[in-house]
């Protein structure tokens, strides 16, 4: 008994030795100057936090989910916190395409540095297939998000998710019409990820992003009433990380798709467990909401890291674990 | 421009029960806008999100904000225990604030319920400072007798006491205040519960004036990019193109016909 | 904007009034004097918290998991610290069922107000019938909890508790042996926790208990190694806590058998909110490691609140939240 | 009898780089055995699981507990910011500790590696204040010049020192500074990394002689309930019928015969 072991602070980690880190990293051949991306939802498509960090900095934005027409979301209230982290249900509020097209890229476009990766979300296939057309005009789009798995909207969303004849079929339709790459963003709340994994790699998707929120609820004991109007709410935050780096492991063990993580990233070094378990990039989702600078500190202190281990290349820490 | 910053805590004092006076030097202070409200971090890592808290008021040289709050749960309860020279997180300022202008020469109703009168402070002594010289009439709701931000209010206008159980001035709520001293103005700005806003929205509406009314929602960023906190509009609004506004930043202050409560 | 609104702090609310709330409540018609319980696999067989805690004054005590032989379990590490929580690859190691009957039973049949919970593992359904038809000679043992969802052990135990066809043979087969009541434990690693429930209730079990451990992992960054020998581990602690409560609320809805809620439960406010959303009673399971005296401080802050609500009776809060 | 209690932090000085050296006023201390260990709490909601940590020494009255640390990670980085006056949770007193009666009138080795050093104080007070007068020979193995606890060893016996850069005493580790100092024991007790744990287990098999080896494991309850800090042991174990022995409970020593390290 010589007393517990844990982990070094890692910021006493950084050096200032001349070489630097080569951060960048690719999905589905699209390049990125660093692997830290923001978690759709949470970010909006950047003008509210581009008063906190430089959006160029970013190896991408992930934006909020847009749809082929307006939608109006969940009634309030739709977030609540929860211990280590937040439920919401949102309930995919958003303008719409056209909309987004005229004010969401342009802005996005003044960042040369930072790709654009959109997030789309529908009720039918149909839908997914007119917003996956209308992205393919903007070059500037990078890569395409698809998200099958939103908890928190009753009709289309998770059912796609949730069953893997159903992913591989939107995917395959998707594949049909995308002009850009397609990255399926996975549900949580399944019984084997690596199920639905697989299924979108055999119907031609391009990568994968993991995980979505999950479903979690909380009750006001006083009032006896539900914490959020929906009832259940998608749960984010550190409280859920071990599982979505569980996920991720199990999905980069099963499939060879290239893989966005996110889930509960706080630090750089939360950063750096998802990019061992096998992600080559990660997203900052809630997090944002806590530390608005949190982005750009983790991507300081992921070079930090990779000075202190003496690591050249990102791509050489991408699923290191052993 | 928005920023999380370090602010030092210089005082705190319970000024009624489980209602606490705070004040953090931040350099946050410099530009605050009456009605504009604060994030504030609790140290507990298992309470993540900033507390939404509306200033009440900052000092002369603007170095310092005040908020005063009610303990409502771990996250306050933390705050209260905060000692002069602790260093605190806060994200601010937020929000846009009462319209000022719409006051200005006018006489005004500056309504508050209960903790929703805290701002009401800022508000009264900058139309009070204005040159234009409004009619600056406050009505106060309390539930007793510990009537806080009275004296403070006092200082820049007349002010109409109700509370719920009869103790001071009026018996009941701010309407029946307004009803019992028989005033009246051109404009309404106010702040509190759900249902004391309802209120003021048909009265408002029944006296065509216009009222600027505060409103609260559980919030999660606090600065647009959530859509956590919003609030129905009667027209489409511009940024969501559905009929949802966002408190923490196309509020938390709205035209009172301009929203669905 | 007149600031947010939380719970207010429960222990405020105990006052001297005379009468005293009824806690009694029942699992499946055994009548227990109180619905604090404690989880599986973090009390042992009560032994080691007896030093902490009268067990007299438990509803119960589960036990941890016992199956017809000896167990060695998981090479170590076998647990992890998380963010609010933990993960735990223990690999139900136990004593085996003679030993069990000798040693642990007698032992808890010294407090006479206490009913005594024994989980049952396995890994065939052979394996289950032997524990169950030994158990059935001991008419001390009130009630079976049968552990079809432990996630650290390769064969058998999860493979039950994660496919409804399985779950509802080994239900159906163990009630045909059983003399008590059985109560399944559910797994949260499945897509749909209702689904299973069902199955359970179909094939004839007593009763259900939710949720087990969701399967997590850690990743030492500075080693770039696995933090449990198993690699993953078993997620518990306040962390998962709304996890637990929706598929709580989701079962309650979905069925009609009494539910042991159970995920995170450190305090009075989260065995209220499990109560709330439809447990007839709570087990306090990883949070005993945190605070030894939990059980008993839960048991007096529920009272507190009864008290401070004038609920007369415990089952006036079973599934009370609309 | 274990309980978790309030203890009171009565000095904290760091004693070498990132070692820190920390009293702890409680109750707990009353009986303590050298090789006993306690659970200590963060104060940080998102680390909930106690800390275990060795006893170093108890004061003279045995009101207050000596624990010397190193910072390993956010927890220890914590309890490094502990303050005088400050309130702790602690939990305790766990394990078995060293069987002392063994080094009655003996020649014995203390042997301690790096932060596996502190709780050989203890025992060393307690053997060489023993009317039986123990021949006490102290062998730790330090990283460099910083020889923490040196000092303290030296009121109670001969201090043999090997140190990884050679910077004092025998260039090397604990097996080394015997050899060149060609010493000899009746019997071992011994606490630090596993490498060195092994060469002592083996040492001790050669000579003939038992060790006493204080074992460590990633702990969640320290008290035997969850079964998560085992040992495999030669013998099937009365406790958990199979080869494993809970470290927490069984242990933290274990006869080095005893234990598959």
């Amino acid at each position: 008994m010589s007393g517990n072991n844990q982990n070094l602070n890692l910021t006493t980690g950084a050096n200032a030795e001349s070489w630097a880190p080569d951060l960048r990293t690719s999905i589905a051949g699209v390049e990125f100057q660093n692997p830290v991306m923001t978690a759709s939802g949470t970010f909006g498509s950047g003008m509210e936090y581009g008063e906190f960090v430089d959006l160029n900095r970013l190896g991408a934005v992930v934006t909020k989910g847009v749809a082929n027409v307006p939608w109006p979301g969940n009634p309030t209230p739709r977030v609540a916190e929860v211990y280590g982290g937040m439920l919401n249900a949102i309930g995919l509020q958003n303008p719409g395409i056209d909309v987004f097209m005229e004010r969401d890229i342009p802005f996005l476009k003044q960042y040369e540095k930072t790709k654009i990766i959109v997030n789309v979300c529908g009720k039918s296939v149909q839908d997914y297939v007119d917003v996956v057309e209308r992205l393919g005009e903007e070059p500037a789009v990078a890569l395409l998000e698809i998200n099958v798995s939103c908890p928190n909207v009753k009709e289309g969303a998770i059912a796609f998710g949730q069953k893997a004849d159903a992913l591989y079929n939107i995917t395959s339709e998707l594949k049909k019409h995308a002009k850009q790459p397609i990255m399926m963003k996975l549900s949580p709340n399944v019984t084997d990820i690596t199920e639905m994994a697989r299924a979108a790699e055999a119907a031609g998707a391009d990568a994968l992003s993991l995980i979505n929120t999950i479903t979690g609820m909380k009750i006001d004991i006083h009032r006896r009433k539900f914490a959020i109007a929906n009832k259940t709410g998608g749960m984010s935050g550190p409280a859920i990380k071990p599982i979505a780096v569980r996920m991720v492991y199990q999905v980069a063990q099963a499939v060879k798709l290239p893989i966005l993580g996110m889930g509960g990233i706080a630090t750089a070094e939360d950063a750096i467990e998802f990019i061992l378990a096998g992600a080559s990039a990660i997203s900052v989702g809630a997090m944002n909401f806590v530390n608005p600078y949190a982005t750009v500190e983790i991507l300081e202190g992921i070079e930090a890291y990779m000075r202190q281990y003496h690591v050249e290349k990102l791509s050489d820490l991408i699923g290191a674990v052993n | 421009m928005k920023q999380k910053v370090t602010g030092i805590v210089t005082a705190q004092k319970e000024i009624a029960p489980s209602i606490f006076d705070l004040w953090i030097k931040t350099d946050l202070a410099k530009d605050v806008k009456p009605g504009q409200f604060a994030g504030v971090f609790t140290k507990d890592k298992s309470a993540l999100l900033p507390r939404p808290i509306s200033i009440c008021e900052v000092n002369a040289d603007r170095t310092e904000l005040r908020i005063v709050y009610r303990i409502a749960g771990q996250g306050t309860k933390e705050f209260s225990g905060w000692q002069a020279g602790e260093e605190v997180q806060i994200l601010g300022i937020l929000g846009n604030g009462f319209p000022l202008e719409k006051g200005k020469g006018k006489k005004v109703f500056l309504m508050g319920g209960g903790i929703g009168i805290p701002p009401m402070l800022e508000l009264a002594k900058e139309l009070s400072a204005d040159a234009s010289g409004a009619e600056i009439q406050c009505v106060m709701g309390y539930r007793d007798a510990k009537t806080f931000l009275k004296k403070d209010l006092e200082q820049y206008g007349k002010v109409y006491v109700a509370t719920e159980d009869g103790s001071v001035g009026t018996k009941g709520n701010v309407m029946d205040a307004i009803r019992e001293n028989g005033i009246t103005a051109d404009v309404i700005f106010a702040c509190g519960p759900m249902p004391m806003l309802r209120a003021i929205k048909a009265y408002a509406q029944e006296q065509g004036i216009p009222a600027y009314i505060s409103l609260e929602e559980h919030m999660a960023c606090g600065v647009g990019a959530c859509l956590g906190c919003v609030v129905k509009t009667k027209e489409v609004d511009h940024h969501s193109h559905v009929h949802n506004a966002r408190i923490c930043t196309d509020g938390p202050v709205f035209e009172a016909g301009e929203v669905e409560i």
